[in-house]
């Protein structure tokens, strides 16, 4: 269940997604955290946030839409109160680094990037006025906030994708270009739900970004679109709730997988895949966990629906 | 806080789109305090989970009732669940209202529609402890009056209704001259217009309020569930510092 | 009920989405066609296209993926066998119109206009090699395609925008620049499933379209933004499945709405949303169908979790 | 073509995964040809419906039998619903297998695994209009088997299992040399690999194969479910111009 990536020696490849784990203290009255693969944390901005007005969530088919609008308590306030309870556990620990600005980015990026094991650069947030998404939808921003980042960092930087783009492949060769160590998509689609009381849109922000697994047919889209273009490994996440989704992101290219808004249904999702994860690779007639990953690329097993 | 599948042993409607389901687990003995909630699963057609207010428990046979309005359409589905169905319930979540800490003679309760089914825990727990009990509770129209009976047997209840069709016709507020003792604590749940009105009349006492907002986690992870709050912090989540505050400590908007 | 449009007289504001409904004749079977608002024909290219190999469609969470390949007579055959069938009906009829270059395009145009109530330009099939697609993502490409298409059309045109895109307003502007009299959107997402036994993608094309309610935030996103930035009317689409979607939608921007995946879960849907669409007017206290057209842009009641 | 939720009035695993449904409704009436199939709608936690093959009828009683495999997602959930509960079907579609059109005295029925279905009510039509019929139904292996009861009565059975722990050791055209008297006519139904190796087989006779392809709205009107066809037309849609075709007509690939 061994996956090695820069900067990440992951006993198995599933960790909580950022946002939607927090900092990990409410999740480890439910289980023990270092059976994760790794933790990717909140988003950190240099300093405090108070994020978007109420509500901030909704409901969608299949999935649900957030604006949180990177709410923490910012950079040093996670360093100080939040990183060292996570040391206590046995795992490598990822940074999710936001900002409004280059210098931001950078800023946080040299503070936090001495206390974990890898950051996530997130240019792709959908949920913040300024700065975030504009660095995830043009090639050339996306190069140049990933280059002054890699940089700046202790360790390896994983650049965390939009998928709210025409090209997805152009801004993953760009960022591998810059130095990225890797890749992480995708997060959000932005979409938006109406509430036919009020009339209005129901989040407060009226835009939100869609998660679950009503997106997981365009991140595994996205995902085997870039792996064939990139030779830097790749973090999957966008829907994943089951053993059989990790094996589907994975064949598509994922290294490892993260798991975002199933925590919210089930607290105990992470450690139920893990444990299911050994059963469903024999399933499938895998004997490692590596020997998946971009398998739908070079597998020549015939495609039909044959059955015996 | 556990995640359990809770055993349904009642369900009925007892006023109007108002039901009443009783859960059966291991959770209701991790209760501490009245106002506390728990997040129900629908099923699967819903991807958010349902806060809900835990009502009463029952320790001895490991029961809780919850009281619930259909307001949309996964407490539309919850309608029909049967009796002995098994439904997967997060919790219990958050702070309640606090019981033992608090030096309260003589407590005013103030309920608001599907706000006032955790003051009946609340109420009795009040009462175990020799406080005296007023109840001021609100609803639309007669129609949707439930739980009267049981907080009668607690103390004082008065009833108001948006209509008059039945108790006082108006708001819970215009009652408060009309309690003769003195009370000298107050807490309260019910939408937020109400808190927000209920808090500014009662601003010289302590007041505890019992909020509502869409949630995510529910456990704390996720900032959905957040309020502006007076302190440097700047806020809190309901779903665990919350859902009850001490009405000096949150800003209701 | 009644809504007009450019070209079309709408006795009501649904409408079969394009593909989902062949030219009609199947689901003759189940009701009459004259109920329908007007009816969206499956696109027409220049000549008999065979489309792509199979499997064709795959199953998603609230979706499904579909990559067809444009799979149709030819407009030739489309006029003489298909189009009469539904000039029996009483309703507006709109051809979807297809194409590999502009050439095509335009000579399909001045044949099928000749024969229906208006256009719908389909610059947005994600499913085929050539054509299609790359004019739906550049705004210079889609305002020249509709440009020639509307000096060529005997009747109003639409285009129909994909989703796949950064920037959807800029889109949106392009062709009504060029002079499309209204818009239609949205053509499905592209996504992938794979299928963990043969470890390739499900569908023969790997790629293909996600429809259905999965794509409704999306959907209802998109129309929002258009809406403020463009005089022309939309017709609204992208995982319609009740009568509250439609009011949804049409608050958002839309002014008719089509209806497409769910026609096969529920051959009968398209009738039965017109049934309830008076009574769900009602409940949410509109006295006329136009009313709702934009209504999350102008409305002023104060949205908040309020409740009596 | 209908919609209708049909009750369901008998549920039955009749070997390893494979389920009975015996459903009743008014599409019964509509049925007129063997290998037709219907398009059930598992539950709304599915988008797409399931084509099944009629593999029975009784007009009097009003019921169909359908006779699935548990082959994914879709049909597992399916073995969850319960005798009396309704489910919501599509159907009858497609054009089955000709009987009073063809001129057959012995015809040759080959089914593979799950193909075997809607050959049994194609055995009982052709030996009501006096046919004479031997069947070859192969399967995996001893446990899958199913129906060979059924077919005995109907005339000749032979079955095939791949690994030889039931009947012939083998595939299912290891027996047509064993067939004593010579058949004028085959029909088969299978996987696509077994169609092919039988077509080619008896490319001599007339035949008619039945097939499959994932399907949108199993009505004909979306092209999802098309196969190559020899003429100028070029394809098929095997939802409503098949699922039954001539051999001759479609190119199996
Ligand atoms: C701490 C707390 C305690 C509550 N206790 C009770 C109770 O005891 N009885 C009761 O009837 N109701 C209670 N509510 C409100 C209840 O959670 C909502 O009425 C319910 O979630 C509506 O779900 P729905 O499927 O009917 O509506 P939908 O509109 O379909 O719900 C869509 C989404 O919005 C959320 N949502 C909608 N309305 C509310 C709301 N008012 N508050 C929070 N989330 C909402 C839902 O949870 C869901 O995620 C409580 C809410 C909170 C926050
Ligand atoms: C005309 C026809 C008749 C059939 N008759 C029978 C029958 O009598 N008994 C029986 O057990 N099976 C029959 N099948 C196959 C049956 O439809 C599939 O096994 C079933 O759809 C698989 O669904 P699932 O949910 O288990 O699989 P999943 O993999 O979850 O299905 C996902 C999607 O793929 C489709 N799909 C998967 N496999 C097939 C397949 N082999 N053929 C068509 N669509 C598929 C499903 O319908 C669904 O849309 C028939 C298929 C066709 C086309
Ligand atoms: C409530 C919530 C908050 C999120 N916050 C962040 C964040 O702070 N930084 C980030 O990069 N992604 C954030 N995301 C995106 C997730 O990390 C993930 O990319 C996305 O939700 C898709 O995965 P999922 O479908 O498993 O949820 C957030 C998602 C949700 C639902
Ligand atoms: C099977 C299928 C075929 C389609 N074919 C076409 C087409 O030929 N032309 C077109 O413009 N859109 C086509 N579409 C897109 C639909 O018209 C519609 O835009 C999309 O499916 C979103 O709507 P829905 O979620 O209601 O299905 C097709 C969709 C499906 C599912
Ligand atoms: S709901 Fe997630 S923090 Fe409260
Ligand atoms: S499934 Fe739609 S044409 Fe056959």
């Amino acid at each position: 269940m061994k996956v090695t990536l820069p900067g990440l020696d992951l006993k198995n490849p599933i960790m909580p997604a950022s946002g939607c784990f927090g900092f990990g203290k409410e999740f480890a009255q439910f289980y023990d955290l270092s059976e994760l693969g790794a933790v990717i944390m909140k988003a950190a901005t240099q300093e405090q946030r108070f994020g978007n007005g109420t509500p901030r969530v909704a409901e969608a088919s299949s999935g649900m839409l957030n604006a949180i609008g990177l709410q923490n308590p910012g950079v040093d306030n996670i360093i100080e109160r939040e990183i060292p309870f996570l040391q206590t556990k046995d795992i490598p620990i990822i940074a999710n680094v936001a900002g409004s600005t280059i210098e931001e980015y950078v800023k946080v990026a040299i503070k936090i990037s001495r206390h974990v094991h890898a950051l996530e650069l997130n240019i792709s947030c959908p949920n913040v006025k300024e700065g975030g998404v504009q660095f995830g939808t043009d090639p050339e921003l996306a190069a140049r906030v990933t280059r002054q980042v890699v940089e700046a960092s202790a360790v390896p930087v994983y650049v965390k994708l939009s998928p709210n783009v025409t090209d997805i492949v152009a801004i993953a060769k760009a960022v591998e270009g810059a130095g990225a160590s890797g890749l992480s998509m995708i997060n959000t689609l932005t979409g938006m739900r109406i509430n036919l009381q009020t009339r209005k849109p129901i989040i407060a922000n009226q835009i939100g970004g869609l998660s679950g697994a009503a997106i997981k047919p365009v991140a595994i889209r996205m995902i085997h679109q870039v792996y064939t273009a990139v030779n830097i490994p790749i973090i999957g996440m966008g829907g994943v709730e089951t053993a059989d989704d990790v094996i589907e992101f994975m064949l598509a290219g994922a290294s490892a997988v993260a798991i975002g808004s199933a925590n919210f249904k089930n607290p105990l999702i992470c450690k139920e895949i893990i444990d299911q994860l050994p059963h469903t690779l024999e399933r499938y007639g895998f004997s490692t966990i590596t020997e998946v990953i971009g398998g739908a690329h070079h597998e020549t097993v015939t495609a039909g629906l044959l059955r015996p | 806080m556990k995640r359990e599948w809770m055993k349904i042993v009642d369900h009925k409607e007892i006023a109007r789109d108002t039901y009443r389901l009783v859960l059966q687990g291991d959770i209701v003995s991790d209760v501490t305090d009245p106002g506390q909630f728990v997040h129900v699963q629908v099923s699967q057609d819903y991807y958010l989970r349902r806060p809900v207010s835990i009502s009463d428990i029952n320790p001895e046979e490991r029961t809780m009732t919850l009281l619930y309005k259909v307001m949309g359409q996964g407490t539309d589905a919850l309608t029909r669940k049967a009796v002995g169905e098994k439904i997967d319930v997060l919790g219990p979540g958050g702070q309640g209202f606090p019981v033992e800490s608090v030096g309260t003679k003589h407590a005013l309760l103030v309920g608001g529609g599907i706000g006032v089914p955790p003051l009946h825990y609340l109420a009795k727990r009040l009462r175990d402890r020799g406080v005296k009990v007023t109840s001021i509770l609100g609803f639309q129209s007669k129609a949707d009056v439930f739980l009267i009976e049981e907080f009668k047997e607690l103390g004082n209840v008065h009833v108001t209704t948006n209509d008059g069709s039945t108790g006082h016709h108006g708001l819970v507020t215009d009652l408060f001259f009309e309690i003769d003792e003195p009370f000298d604590t107050y807490f309260t749940c019910g939408p937020t217009v109400m808190l927000k009105a209920v808090s500014e009349h009662l601003s010289h006492i302590p007041g505890y309020i019992s909020m509502e907002e869409r949630m995510g986690c529910g456990i704390g992870a996720c900032f959905a569930c957040v309020v502006p709050a007076h302190d440097e912090k700047g806020y809190r989540r309901i779903c665990c510092d919350g859902p009850v505050f001490e009405a000096s400590e949150v800003m209701l908007t």
